[in-house]
């Protein structure tokens, strides 16, 4: 037992800390093949065929594992018009945004002897702040992939994604902000605590999820909001030009940000690591529960991605700035007016 | 590309075809990490993943592109096999010839073909890919592929049906395990 | 390749030219569209044809008239026997024979089939165009059942090869009209469940009302054929304008939609669907015995000469051959009127001044078949 | 002050380690993989049509204006952002002001919200 004190001990100095949450970023990537499987699998039944069913059982477990063998020994081709560092650049920015968005996402709390003890890299006390702006680094990383790349349709889908993503980040801010005001702090573990005292910030502004869960979805850029990578417009959008593993880090990230996010949505709006209301956590650890919710997350987000056509681009920020803006501001009324009467 | 002009030009020069057509492949995997890989069971590995994800070209041209859209699709679904439609070649494994190939269509599979990442394959669908088929005395397709293409597979039919298709990967996925298809031979 | 287009335009420093084909995933089929963009608006718009061009016509002139229909077949692989009845009933009415009564009852199923089957095809890949995914494979999923019965009875999944000349190459098998009955029913309720998911869903209406608008005039002007014209509310069809078979005596009404945009093209397509549900049901239950073709020896056939122009109402419009004979065991030249060709022309006006997302969605709500055009 | 420092040494870590992982990576693909010279292997790809011309043109200058109006109301969110933690604090007489002067500026940032609207700076194409 010593031993496991002495362990809590060392990870209390942020640089074994940092070195050992290095792990984090192996399971994201677990959960990202994990995503995706279960993505091929579940819109698989959505469309009525099997999907992977071959490799590695019957249920297709290996599938990611063969694909990402096969993108690890692919030639890797960069244009000869490309824009080297730049076309290099791209995909390599958006994996590391998503990294860093993972370092400040706490999953949860164990017990031990009594004493609770918080699962994250990285605590700070204006994490939802920084989450955000990190995320905003993916417009960059897209918009080099785009540019980099010297290819048309490259160019028009890095266009649309800087339209596409300015149009969503002020309204994703102003929903995070609510969550703020409610929880007086815009630190993570303060949020999913103040959620444990009143409720789920689902229940307590309903306006503010249905804002966040678009405007994510849309920063995520996934369908129904997936002009850039509109198939049968661009190609494959700002990552046409890319082959072999560089293709696949930049596939990879775009999973990471969804598995980040869908963190988010349970972190702000979901109470976190925290049980059912009413019934508590019924002697499931708490961060089975995390995971649990971020699971139904990601299914809803599958399910959406199986039942929805592509909205055009013109409409994609006319819902942003005419729509979710508006809501947002009278969602961040409403939310300071409850916080007050709460107080 | 020499011989396109750049930005700003007001003609683009555009190259002949028979010399699209002529631009020869040459294979220069020189690097002895590789020839070092080939020898070890990780070549093994290697294989087992390349074949598990055959990615091919979305590229309908005639009877066996409708046949190739129904193979991926429900009924048949390749995805079965871990084998997707992609949409841009640089993310593609696999180039399934299907169906004429027009003299004016030429140049451009063979650019497509070239601007492909090694390894790749190609799939000679039904007959009109093979040997002209039903237009083989045709004025304006080209009915000896072979002499263009490295070519893997060939799937007769007209069009082929889609199970001829699977079987027609199942036989790639062979090949590639007995290190018997065109680029591990080595004979592009 | 496209060098010709390419230096007769002047691009002002905003504006780029963007290739779209000859391989896209806009259609099945190559074709090459050059679109100049503005932004996100497309200014002008060039369409070039001709990347699967095989020479059918002239192939036609070195065959025997039985040697013909396979090659018809392959005009347009999603409606061969459209194709076959065009090409034989106009040699029919060059010998001056008729098809049995029983062959005009087989005939008039399989071409029906054919329609619901093209048309499955059609909005599938249309809405694979708009990023709807799912749509997509649900058609292909209802086309398979449609494509065994075709199967069943012809021996092919797309290249039948099945009308002859005074009849039809083989009788109905056994089963055949249970299985029908039966798997049209499933059909009609999917695609009725399919047809309120495409008029409720409000993204997809977003996407697709108002858009693309093809007016009347415009369509009679540019001789768009088949449920393109119709949705532009042209109540033109070859089986009501010039009856052949048995339409004369059958009871179905044309289709048409007052708007003319992306949804009423589409929404037309899904109404004929059932539509030809229906006819089939009329016909199949009153399928005369008989024989099911002509007594006479295919291969030596050898109308007397002349020429003669006959058109049927193809899944995509009006599909005409004009065949000359000049008496001897060939073709002495056929015109093939295809509908592809006129609604694919309708193409470039209506792309100009449109989003660049639209395109995908216009260019496949026309469902041309490129083979066709190009031939 | 040391808190905030430490709770930054591991987002530095993440940081070099994300730049590091791809780029590592990237170099054992480039030896392992195969090579080949095809003749116009590395040609910009454009649906299998020769391009024409350079792909970086002067964009449409509407996306900029999307950016402007962008900068403009996230700066004023950003605002914000402190605001949120702080205006429950001391009293009654403070909360009451500073929700006021929230209202305040909330307001004035939906009427440069609506007069950008009007002007039809988000319009996607005028």
């Amino acid at each position: 037992m010593d031993y496991i004190q002495l362990a809590f001990d060392l990870l209390g100095n942020p640089w074994i800390r940092g070195v050992v949450g290095l792990i984090v970023v192996g399971v994201i990537f677990f959960s990202a093949i994990v995503m995706v499987w279960l993505e091929r699998k579940f819109l698989g039944d959505i469309q009525t065929r099997p999907g992977p069913n071959r490799v590695g059982g019957r249920f297709g477990l290996l599938q990611l594992v063969a694909d990402a063998i096969k993108l690890f020994t692919k030639e890797d081709i960069v244009p000869e018009n490309a824009d080297k560092p730049v076309h290099a650049g791209g995909p390599i920015v958006a994996l590391t945004s998503a990294f860093l968005m993972a370092v400040a996402v706490p999953y949860g709390v164990v017990s031990f002897e009594g004493s609770e003890y918080l699962l994250a890299v990285t605590t700070m006390d204006i994490s939802a702040l920084y989450v955000e702006a990190v995320a905003a680094v993916s417009i960059i990383a897209l918009f080099m992939a785009g540019w980099g790349s010297n290819n048309k349709y490259s160019l028009l889908g890095a266009f649309r994604n800087i339209a596409r993503m300015l149009g969503y980040e002020v309204p994703l801010g102003l929903a995070v902000l609510s969550v703020a005001v409610m929880a007086q702090s815009l630190d993570f573990v303060q949020i999913v605590s103040r959620q444990e005292q009143l409720a789920w910030f689902i229940f307590m502004q309903p306006l503010g999820f249905i804002v966040f869960g678009v405007a994510l979805l849309a920063d995520l850029g996934r369908i129904p909001f997936d002009q850039i990578e509109a198939e049968e417009e661009l190609i494959a959008g700002v990552f046409t030009e890319y082959s072999s593993m560089r293709w696949g880090f930049a596939f990879f990230a775009e999973y990471l940000h969804a598995i980040v996010g869908a963190c988010l949505v349970v972190i702000l709006f979901l109470g976190g690591w925290s049980g059912l209301p009413f019934l508590g956590t019924l002697f499931i650890p708490p961060v089975l529960w995390f995971v649990g919710k971020v699971f139904v997350v990601i299914m809803v987000m599958i399910w959406i991605r199986g039942a929805l056509p592509r909205v055009r681009i013109d409409q994609v920020t006319d819902l942003g700035w005419k729509v979710l803006f508006p809501y947002s501001l009278i969602n961040l009324v409403w939310a300071a007016a409850v916080a007050m009467v709460v107080s | 590309m020499g011989e396109v002009e750049g930005a700003g030009s007001e003609t683009a020069k555009v190259r002949p075809i028979q010399k699209i057509i002529d631009a020869h492949v040459t294979f220069t995997t020189t690097s002895a990490i590789h020839d070092f890989l080939k020898k070890t069971p990780l070549q093994d590995l290697i294989n087992w993943g390349r074949k598990n994800s055959l990615w091919f070209l979305t590229q309908p041209m005639g009877c066996c592109g409708i046949e190739m859209i129904c193979t991926g699709a429900p009924h048949y679904d390749t995805d079965r096999f871990g084998i997707i439609p992609r949409c841009s070649p640089r993310q593609a494994d696999v180039m399934i010839i299907s169906g004429y190939i027009t003299k004016k269509y030429m140049p451009a599979l063979k650019l497509l073909w070239d601007q492909m990442p090694e390894p790749k394959w190609v799939i000679c669908m039904g007959d009109c890919s093979i040997s002209g088929g039903p237009f083989w005395e045709s004025y304006s397709t080209i009915i000896n592929t072979e002499k263009y293409f490295p070519v893997d597979i060939y799937i007769p039919g007209c069009p082929p049906r889609p199970e001829q298709l699977i079987q027609g990967f199942v036989e790639l996925q062979k090949k590639i395990t007995a290190k018997q298809d065109r680029t591990q031979k080595g004979d592009t | 390749m496209n060098g010709e287009i390419e230096t007769q335009i002047n691009l002002k420093p905003s504006e780029m030219l963007l290739h779209l084909g000859p391989q896209h995933p806009l259609q099945p089929g190559p074709f090459l569209l050059d679109l100049v963009l503005e932004g996100e608006t497309v200014k002008d718009a060039t369409l070039e044809m001709g990347f699967i061009h095989k020479g059918i016509e002239k192939i036609l002139e070195n065959r025997t008239y039985l040697q013909c229909i396979p090659i018809t077949d392959r005009m347009c692989y999603l409606a061969s026997i459209s194709n076959n009845e065009v090409f034989c009933s106009g040699v029919e009415s060059l010998m001056g024979i008729e098809p049995t009564e029983r062959a005009k009852y087989i005939r008039t199923i399989m071409l029906e089939l054919t329609r619901i089957q093209s048309h499955l095809l059609g909005i599938g890949e249309y809405a694979t165009d708009i990023g709807f995914l799912s749509m997509f494979l649900w058609m292909i999923r209802e086309r398979e059942p449609i494509i065994s019965l075709l199967e069943m009875v012809t021996g092919a999944r797309l290249n039948h090869s099945f009308v002859r000349f005074g009849g039809v190459a083989y009788d109905l098998p056994a089963g055949f009209k249970e299985k029908t009955l039966r798997t049209l029913n499933e059909i009609r309720k999917k695609v009725e469940k399919h047809d309120e998911i495409m008029s409720r869903d409000s993204v997809y209406l977003k996407r697709t009302k108002g858009v693309g608008v093809l007016s009347r005039k415009a369509a009679m002007e540019l001789g768009v054929a088949g449920p393109a014209m119709r949705g532009s509310g042209v109540d033109y069809d070859i089986r009501k304008v010039d009856p052949y078979l048995l339409y004369p005596d059958l009871d179905f009404k044309v289709i048409t939609a007052p708007n003319g945009d992306v949804f009423d093209r589409v929404k037309v397509r899904l109404s004929e669907i059932l539509e030809s549900i229906y006819i089939i049901e009329q016909c199949i239950d009153m399928i005369p015995g008989g024989p099911f073709k002509q007594g006479y020896n295919p291969y030596l056939i050898k109308p007397k000469p002349g020429e003669v122009y006959s058109r049927v109402e193809d899944p995509r419009g009006e599909m005409g051959m004009y065949i000359v004979s000049d008496g001897t065991f060939k073709p002495y030249r056929v015109k093939v009127r295809g509908p592809a060709f006129a609604t694919m022309q309708a193409l470039p006006p209506l792309l100009k001044g449109a989003y660049m997302a639209d395109n995908a969605a216009i260019a496949s709500s026309m469902d041309s078949c490129t083979s066709e055009v190009d031939r | 002050m040391s808190g905030i420092i430490d709770s930054f040494i591991p987002v530095a870590i993440f940081l070099v380690f994300g730049f590091v992982m791809p780029v590592a990576t990237m170099i054992i693909v480039k030896q392992i993989s195969p090579r080949s010279q095809a003749g116009r292997k590395l040609s910009t790809y454009e649906s299998g049509s020769v391009p024409f011309g350079d792909a970086r043109i002067m964009f449409n200058v509407q996306y900029y204006l999307f950016a402007i109006v962008f900068v403009i109301f996230d700066v004023e969110v950003m605002f914000l952002y402190p605001w949120v933690t702080v205006y429950l604090g001391v009293d009654k007489f403070f909360t009451t002001m500073s929700v006021i002067e929230v209202v305040l500026f909330v307001l004035v940032l939906f009427v440069g919200y609506l007069y950008a609207l009007k002007k039809g700076a988000l319009q996607w194409v005028k």
